[in-house]
């Protein structure tokens, strides 16, 4: 077997035992059996990158990009038909899905641009809650609402420009905290969006189908969140390919000019404030769409979603995927989600052991799980 | 036998985690009393799950145990903020649900449900008592409100200003507050000025006791009135000698007082908990207890329980007779007058204010 | 309004503000050492007064009545640990993650706080439910029409004002002010010019937890009351104190902490029916004068060179 | 057209109390190569922020192939046709080295979305072009650094910074460039180097016109075809090579041969 | 060679970075009194010398002693306090500090205020530039200030042993003499100096003696004079 053919191999190992692993772990419910599970793969992710297979396997992976897109895509659908009984299951696939896509927002943001955003839940809050209102007193479709969540999403954050574009480094943090935390308190003392409590919302239609009733196949019954799973793998796909698709072009050039050094940039003609508005814009945007989606997907929207530690959580994916790698927002954002829920066994204890384990694999990786490669516009591309 | 698998969910980290705690162990405390019971026909296993008093949080647990099969049966919820989120999905997927604290009325009363029952009152009632109260033997006539913005909060304003002014008391002025604010100072400085003989408080412990503590630092000398949520040795415990004279309404006698009360105190003792009942262990005790006699009675199948948990009248705990009406909601608690004395709650009618050795602020 | 009353708004004014203004300093020395945010600061600030209020009821079950040992106690019990703490977290947490991204340092603090955050709550007997804080200053108030002058406050603000001129001379007239601030611009050459590197970084993390200690017990002292989420809305308010003033600053820091809390007391003034919107209103400020003045009210006046 | 490509008037850059140019008028001839000497502190490298936009003088004028671009900001100058090298290297270490010299095309390139995004084909070609372009470019410094395209900028060495900081500022295909010092820090042999990689490129590029900052004499006698002295802020004296080594002013304030 | 030898020597040094390796077999001795110069062309690794007698970069192996006593891999600022200063390659500066301050960390161990004055005055007689410039924020400095101040605040240390690293770089002709005529007057004062240029005509000028490195191998030493005439000089810088 030629070397490419075999790191390929290990490619496609190395997605098809992570799935594997995952479906393991989803279905877990005894703690000893998980927590074997979690410690397993902490070794064996150990093992994989001190022998270099990590690597080689990521290598192999952007340069077959395509067909490892395919199995990725196929390994989410094998989720889908494993657990496609299990309503909560796909709730959590879901919500791990629409997370990604805000921390792909964010990631645009931070680990292109260099905008910070400490306001993730916010703008992803916004979303929600323009779905929630425009469902419940609007007829305009679910679709369009998605969009407009985006859109109301990016223009609200709009408001923030000025203030983040004169601004740098911990300045910029602050101005995007302390929205975070007046958007939140807003929405507490606020009556009309529904206070402290929050609003129902209803479920999503697209073209007259209701994605909240359960899809009976002869004797199988789908749960219904099924459909959202789907909806929310089309989008993170989408958003997925947005993002990627940027970081190989002169857009993720002038980006990442733009987060190194802003002089320099400046000097050759890069027009920062275009550039950092559109991240800023995109980035926050995204957010929209999956918090719109979101709402429509969980029926409620309240202030507690969106706190300021919702958006540190979310900053915490990026980081710990490692910055301005997409790749690794799946992975972290899974772990950052799925950990403190699947952790329900040992109730109190939860956020005490997910800190803990959050605080061990930045000691160990402080680069995050995933470093951030080079870039390679056309990938597969080598000079002739 | 059979094991059944039942769930409980409560705040089990965040600020409100020691009324959430005191619930889990209670209804733990009722399925290991349960079990042991060798007359007893399936075996039940308890689910804890946290929902930290937060709505988003809630309706995630709520989804994860109404959607697992094996689970036959919920007890939610401390939080009226998280309860009312929640409905919906108890309802969407049919499962039985006693809820063991939470007092918005409209949660049993929002929408009429096969599925959502409650031993806890309502705090409709309490409200109305306060007030009456209050304005007649009291005769405290200004008030002024401090109440979290939460729908708990909120809620409570509500029924009480509404009852103060069918019993001719004044409302001067009302604060919504955030619910983990820290200073208050500004809003208490502010009511020196409006000069109330009395406060309202609405909301839970944490801030009940800040409020009050600050509330000695600008010398404000009104009284000072809680509800349910500030009612249980957390706040005592917190506020120290400045809880003294603190009136609030809840829904049961002491614990001491109940049909139950010493057996469950006992039972409690023995298990060594870290942590006290507080108020409303009793009602997770009880509606724990409820859940399984429902499910010996029917066997573990969803749609037999609720019907069946529809029938409930006259049924026998510890905190006294359960009775369910049209809409699942438990008739029979009776609002007591609680008021600190020396440090502990005391029913209002055994102590030395009722008596007249000591007096309400101002009386 | 009543003259008393106003003098009562600008008093707690005062209190708030140097509570803040000592949280900030703390921020503006971790970001002046080393360029990082320690997002823990908060959570060592409660720490910090749980080990003071776990000293005074150990004293106090031995019999120790004078409030004054007692007092010394508490203080010194609560600094000194966090003192030793932050040490500790910079040695094995901020220090070996110097060359990563700053954000992991961020991330990694935040944690750490969750980690102090959650073990008050899970180990410190009932430390779920707010604990009552003795009082332990001497109550005598004064009263000037509706304006009421505590003893306490007024020492609390005295001894406040007075631990932040320290501070201040401290970083800015020493030696070891000196040092500090070569640290933070270039570690490697501060080494070579003969500093002790490590150690200049524990002090700092230490000075600046024990600061949040102090603050940390002059807040139970003035409130009575302590829960371990005490530490959280203090962490994120010292943090844009320091920011809005001019990180690395300290009168930066002095001056955010004051504008902050006369933001959010004017709030209450101001919208006497929309109180709850006091936050809105504090936060919106903070970022509309973070737009005009990009670098801080006190910001580095430098321009970059190229 | 006039004669020269760049002309100031007046210029005054003060910084708080300092003045670093002092009323500065001077002309840079089109297709010249132009030693800047002088002190150190003398103003030489603020002229450079001064001209390119990155600081804005506090008084006169700046013309540019005729256009006052005074008041520009630094981005529509270079558009304009100024590009620079930096005194202290400011390369993107972390990105690859064509992305460095791709920072300086940026002009030419299209940012649209539409084109970034869907039309994938074009992007390819466009990158491919640029690609040949940046590689021929890249040879005339250097053979090896032209197979190292796609290496991260920070894995190599100092001269090879420098080459890559000048293809940066020559890719874009300006009119003026301008050099801060780009033989700090190189021996003679480096430096003579990239001396003769600087006259080959403009030998390529017709009309190009350099300004070098430099304070290696035999360099600057090599290369330039004319001179200027700066001295606190203000023009000591202009001339060639020979002619300003011989003036009594410059021995004595920046040569030190008396 | 004696143990008790009072200058600086290196035995032996090995010092790579992770995984590339720089220095090879290096072994180089300062005599005290003296100015001991490295030659070599850039990425030779002499400022990667520098890095491994500081600590900064410690070696993997070799041993590094000064006045007899064993400083292999002593924490760095216990180096500068056995009396070894350095002005760093890039000047490193620290930025947002004043000139004066500046200077004043340079002698950072001294604590006597008399003496520091002392030692502000001499530094400010040599660079008067610095002395108009007491409050300025040295990151705006021009590069030629900047490299004056760097000097400065090496020699504020007052130390027996100077390591100097390309202090010429970006200087004027006229400075670049200056600099090294201070560079004489400091060994003068009896300060020993290990210097580090790429400036080969007046570096062997000032110098006394010589060693001479090509990829991270000592290729020639001896005394300048020799090494004016050396095939390898020639060959390292005038091929
Ligand atoms: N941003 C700034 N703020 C304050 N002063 C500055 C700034 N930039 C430059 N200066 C001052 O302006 C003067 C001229 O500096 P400049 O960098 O132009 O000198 P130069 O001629 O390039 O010197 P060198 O040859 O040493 O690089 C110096 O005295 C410097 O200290
Ligand atoms: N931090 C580092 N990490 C990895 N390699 C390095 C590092 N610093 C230097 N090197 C490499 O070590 C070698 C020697 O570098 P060094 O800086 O010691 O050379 P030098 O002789 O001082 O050169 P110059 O004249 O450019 O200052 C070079 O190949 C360089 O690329
Ligand atoms: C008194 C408590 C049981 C009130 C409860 N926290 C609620 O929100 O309804
Ligand atoms: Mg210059
Ligand atoms: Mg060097």
């Amino acid at each position: 077997m030629s070397s490419t053919s075999k790191n390929l191999t290990l490619s496609i190992g190395g997605v098809l035992l992570t799935t594997a692993f995952a479906m393991r772990a989803m279905a877990a419910d005894n703690q000893w059996l998980l927590l074997a599970l979690l410690v397993g793969a902490g070794l064996a992710a150990f093992a994989a990158t001190r022998s270099g297979i990590a690597s080689r396997a990521e290598q192999a992976f952007s340069s077959h990009h395509h067909l490892m897109h395919g199995i990725v895509l196929l390994a989410f659908l094998s989720f889908l038909v494993v657990f496609h009984e299990e309503h909560f299951a796909l709730l959590m696939l879901s919500t791990v899905l629409l997370y990604a896509i805000v921390c792909l927002g964010l990631n645009i943001q931070i680990g292109y641009c260099g905008v910070v955003n400490f306001a993730g839940a916010a703008f992803f809050g916004i979303g929600s809650y323009t779905a929630a209102v425009l469902v419940a007193h609007t007829q305009l479709p679910h679709l369009l609402i998605l969009l407009i969540g985006g859109i109301a999403s990016a223009a609200i954050g709009g408001l923030l420009l000025l203030p983040v574009l004169r601004t740098r480094g911990h300045y910029a943090a602050l101005v995007t905290i302390a929205f975070g935390i007046l958007f939140r308190t807003f929405l507490e003392v606020n009556d009309t969006l529904g206070g402290p409590q929050g609003l129902k919302v209803a479920g999503m239609k697209i073209f007259g189908w209701s994605l909240r009733e359960n899809i009976e196949l002869g004797d199988i019954t789908i749960s219904f969140y099924a459909n959202y799973a789907i909806c929310a793998l089309i989008l993170a796909a989408l958003a997925f390919t947005i993002t990627k698709r940027l970081e190989r072009s002169w857009i993720g050039l002038s980006f990442d000019a733009v987060r190194i050094d802003e002089t320099a940039a400046a000097a050759f003609g890069i027009n920062i404030r275009r550039w950092k508005i559109t991240a800023f814009m995109l980035g926050n945007g995204f957010a929209g769409v999956a918090g719109a989606f979101f709402a429509m997907m969980t029926g409620f929207v309240a202030p507690t979603n969106f706190t300021f530690g919702d958006s540190l959580i979310l900053i915490s994916i990026v980081v710990m995927g490692g910055i301005g790698n997409p790749w690794g927002i799946l992975p972290a954002a899974a772990l950052v989600v799925l950990l403190p829920e699947k952790l329900q066994a040992i109730q109190e204890y939860r956020f005490l052991l997910y800190a803990l384990a959050v605080i061990l694999i930045l000691l160990f990786r402080p680069d995050g799980l995933f470093p951030r490669r080079l870039r390679s516009y056309i990938p597969g591309w080598s000079s002739k | 036998k059979d094991t059944v698998k039942i769930a409980f969910i409560g705040p089990l980290t965040g600020s409100n985690s020691a009324h959430g705690l005191g619930g889990r162990n209670s209804a733990e405390l009722a399925v290991k009393l349960h079990n042991g019971d060798p007359k007893s026909k399936y075996n039940f296993s308890l689910i804890n799950l946290d929902d930290e008093c937060k709505p988003n949080v809630g309706v995630q647990v709520a989804t994860k145990a109404a959607t697992d099969n094996s689970i036959m049966a919920v007890i939610p919820h401390y939080c009226s903020s998280v309860a009312i989120a929640t409905v919906d999905v108890y309802h969407q997927f049919g499962i039985p649900t006693v809820v063991w604290a939470a007092v918005l009325p409209e949660i049993i009363y929002g929408q009429k449900t096969k599925e959502m029952h409650r031993v806890s009152a309502t705090l409709v009632n309490q409200n109305k008592v306060a007030a009456q109260f209050l304005t007649g033997p009291q005769k405290y006539k200004r008030w002024v409100a401090i109440y979290d913005t939460t729908d708990y909060g909120k809620s409570m304003f509500k029924y009480f200003s509404q009852f103060l002014k069918e019993n001719g008391g004044t409302m001067l002025g009302s604060f919504g507050v955030g619910a983990d604010q820290q200073d208050f100072n500004a809003e208490l400085t502010k009511i020196k000025e409006l000069n109330p003989e009395i406060i309202y408080f609405g909301g839970l412990t944490p801030i009940g006791i800040r409020v009050l503590k600050q509330m000695e630092k600008l010398g404000i000398t009104a009284q000072f009135q809680g509800t349910s949520g500030i009612v249980g040795e957390a706040f005592v415990n917190g506020a120290g000698t400045l809880a003294e004279g603190t009136v609030a309404m809840y829904d049961n006698p002491p614990v001491e007082k109940l049909p139950g009360g010493k057996f469950f105190v006992e039972k409690y003792t023995q298990q060594k908990y870290n942590e006290p009942p507080e108020a409303y262990g009793p009602y997770a005790y009880s509606a724990t207890t409820l859940v399984m006699d429902t499910i010996e009675k029917v066997g573990p199948n969803r749609k037999k329980i609720n019907e069946e948990l529809g029938k409930v009248k006259n049924y026998d705990s510890i905190v006294g007779k359960i009775s369910f009406d049209d809409y699942g909601q438990n008739i029979n608690p009776v609002t007591t007058k609680y008021v600190v004395q020396d440090g502990k709650w005391l029913d209002w009618n055994d102590s030395e204010y009722a008596s007249g050795k000591r007096k309400l602020k101002g009386r | 309004m009543d003259l008393g009353l106003i003098g009562q708004y600008v008093w707690n004014g005062l209190m708030l503000g140097v509570i803040y203004a000592m949280v900030a300093v703390g921020f503006t020395l971790f970001f002046g050492v080393l360029d990082v945010i320690k997002f823990s600061h908060g959570d060592v600030l409660t720490l910090g007064v749980f080990v003071g209020l776990a000293s005074y009821l150990g004293l106090h079950q031995a019999g120790v009545q004078s409030p004054v040992v007692l007092l010394v106690t508490v203080v010194f019990s609560a600094i000194a640990s966090m003192a030793v703490l932050g040490a500790v977290i910079a040695k094995f947490f901020v220090l070996p993650l110097r060359s990563a991204p700053p954000f992991i340092t961020l991330l990694i603090t935040l944690m750490i706080g969750t980690v102090i955050r959650e073990s008050i709550r899970l180990f410190y007997p009932s430390g779920s439910n707010p604990q009552s804080f003795p009082h332990l200053l001497p109550t005598t108030s004064y009263h000037f029409g509706q304006f009421i002058l505590r003893l306490d406050t007024l020492i609390l603000i005295l001894v406040g004002v007075l631990v932040i001129y320290l501070v201040n001379l401290l970083i800015n007239r020493t030696k070891l002010g000196l040092a500090i601030r070569a640290v933070a611009q270039d570690g490697e050459t501060a080494r070579i010019m003969g500093i002790n590197f490590e150690m200049i970084v524990l002090l700092t993390f230490g000075l600046g937890s024990g600061l949040a200690a102090l603050a940390g017990v002059m807040n139970g002292l003035y409130y009575n009351e302590v829960n371990f989420g005490t530490g959280l809305m203090l962490g994120v308010i010292g943090f844009s104190a320091a920011v809005i003033g001019g990180l690395g600053n300290i009168y930066g820091a002095i001056l955010g902490g004051f504008l902050f809390a006369a933001l959010q007391i004017i709030g209450v003034v101001a919208l006497p029916f929309a109180s709850a919107y006091k936050d809105v209103v504090a936060f919106g400020i903070v970022i509309v004068l973070i737009g005009f003045k990009p670098t801080g009210l006190i910001g580095e006046k430098i321009s970059e060179r190229v | 057209m006039s004669a020269s490509i760049l002309q100031c008037r007046n210029l005054t850059m003060r910084f708080g109390g300092l003045t670093a140019l002092n009323d500065l008028s001077l002309d840079i001839r089109r297709g010249e190569i132009l030693g800047l000497l002088g002190p150190n502190g003398s103003g030489k490298t603020t002229f450079f922020n001064v001209v390119t936009g990155i600081y804005t003088a506090s008084a006169g004028s700046i013309a540019f192939e005729d256009r006052e671009i005074g008041q520009l900001p630094a981005q529509k100058i270079y558009r304009a046709g100024i590009t620079r090298t930096f005194q202290r290297s400011r390369l993107c270490l972390p990105l690859t080295i064509f992305d460095n010299i791709m920072i300086g095309n940026h002009q030419h390139l299209n940012h649209g979305f539409w084109f970034n995004l869907i039309q994938r084909k074009k992007l390819k070609q466009q990158f491919e072009e640029n690609y040949e372009q940046t590689r021929q470019l890249v040879t005339t410094f250097s053979k090896s650094l032209g197979n190292k395209l796609f290496d991260a900028a920070g894995s190599v060495n100092m001269i090879d910074r420098r080459r890559i900081e000048i293809c940066r500022a020559l890719i874009s295909r300006p009119r003026l460039l301008l050099l801060d010092e780009p033989s700090a820090g190189m021996t003679h042999e480096e430096t003579r180097e990239l001396m003769d990689d600087i006259l080959a490129v403009r030998e390529r590029i017709a009309g190009l016109t350099i300004v070098i900052i430099e304070h290696e004499m035999n360099v600057i006698e090599r290369i330039t075809d004319r001179c200027i002295i700066f001295n606190y802020g203000r023009k000591l004296c202009e001339g060639t090579y020979r002619e300003i080594a011989a003036n009594a002013e410059v021995q004595e304030a920046y040569l030190g041969q008396s | 060679m004696s143990i008790h030898h009072r200058g600086l020597q290196l035995n032996n040094i090995y010092t790579a970075y992770d995984k590339a390796d720089v220095l090879t077999d290096v072994s180089i001795q300062v005599e005290p009194g003296k100015i001991t110069c490295i030659l070599g062309s850039n990425g030779s690794g002499k400022s990667t010398l520098i890095r491994s007698i500081l600590s900064l970069t410690a070696p993997r192996s070799g041993n590094i002693r000064f006045e007899g006593r064993d400083i292999t891999r002593l924490p760095t600022h216990l180096i500068n306090q056995a009396g070894i200063a350095c002005i760093p390659e890039g000047r490193k500066v620290f930025p947002k500090m004043t000139v004066e301050e500046n200077l004043q960390i340079g002698a950072y161990r001294e604590s006597r205020a008399g003496v520091i004055r002392q030692r502000l005055d001499e530094v400010y007689e040599i660079f008067p530039r610095l002395k108009e410039r007491t409050k300025q924020l040295s990151g705006t400095m021009s590069g030629g200030e900047q490299a004056m101040l760097s000097i400065g605040r090496g020699l504020m240390a007052a130390p027996k042993l100077l390591l100097i690293d390309e202090p010429s770089l970006g200087l004027s002709p006229l400075f670049v003499k200056e600099t090294f005529s201070v560079i004489q007057r400091i060994n003068q004062l009896g300060i020993s100096i290990l210097l580090v240029e790429q400036n080969v005509h007046q570096t062997l000028a000032v110098a006394h003696y010589g060693y001479v490195l090509m990829q991270g191998r000592v290729v020639a030493s001896g005394s300048t004079d020799a090494l004016r005439n050396s095939e390898e000089v020639k060959q390292a810088y005038f091929a």
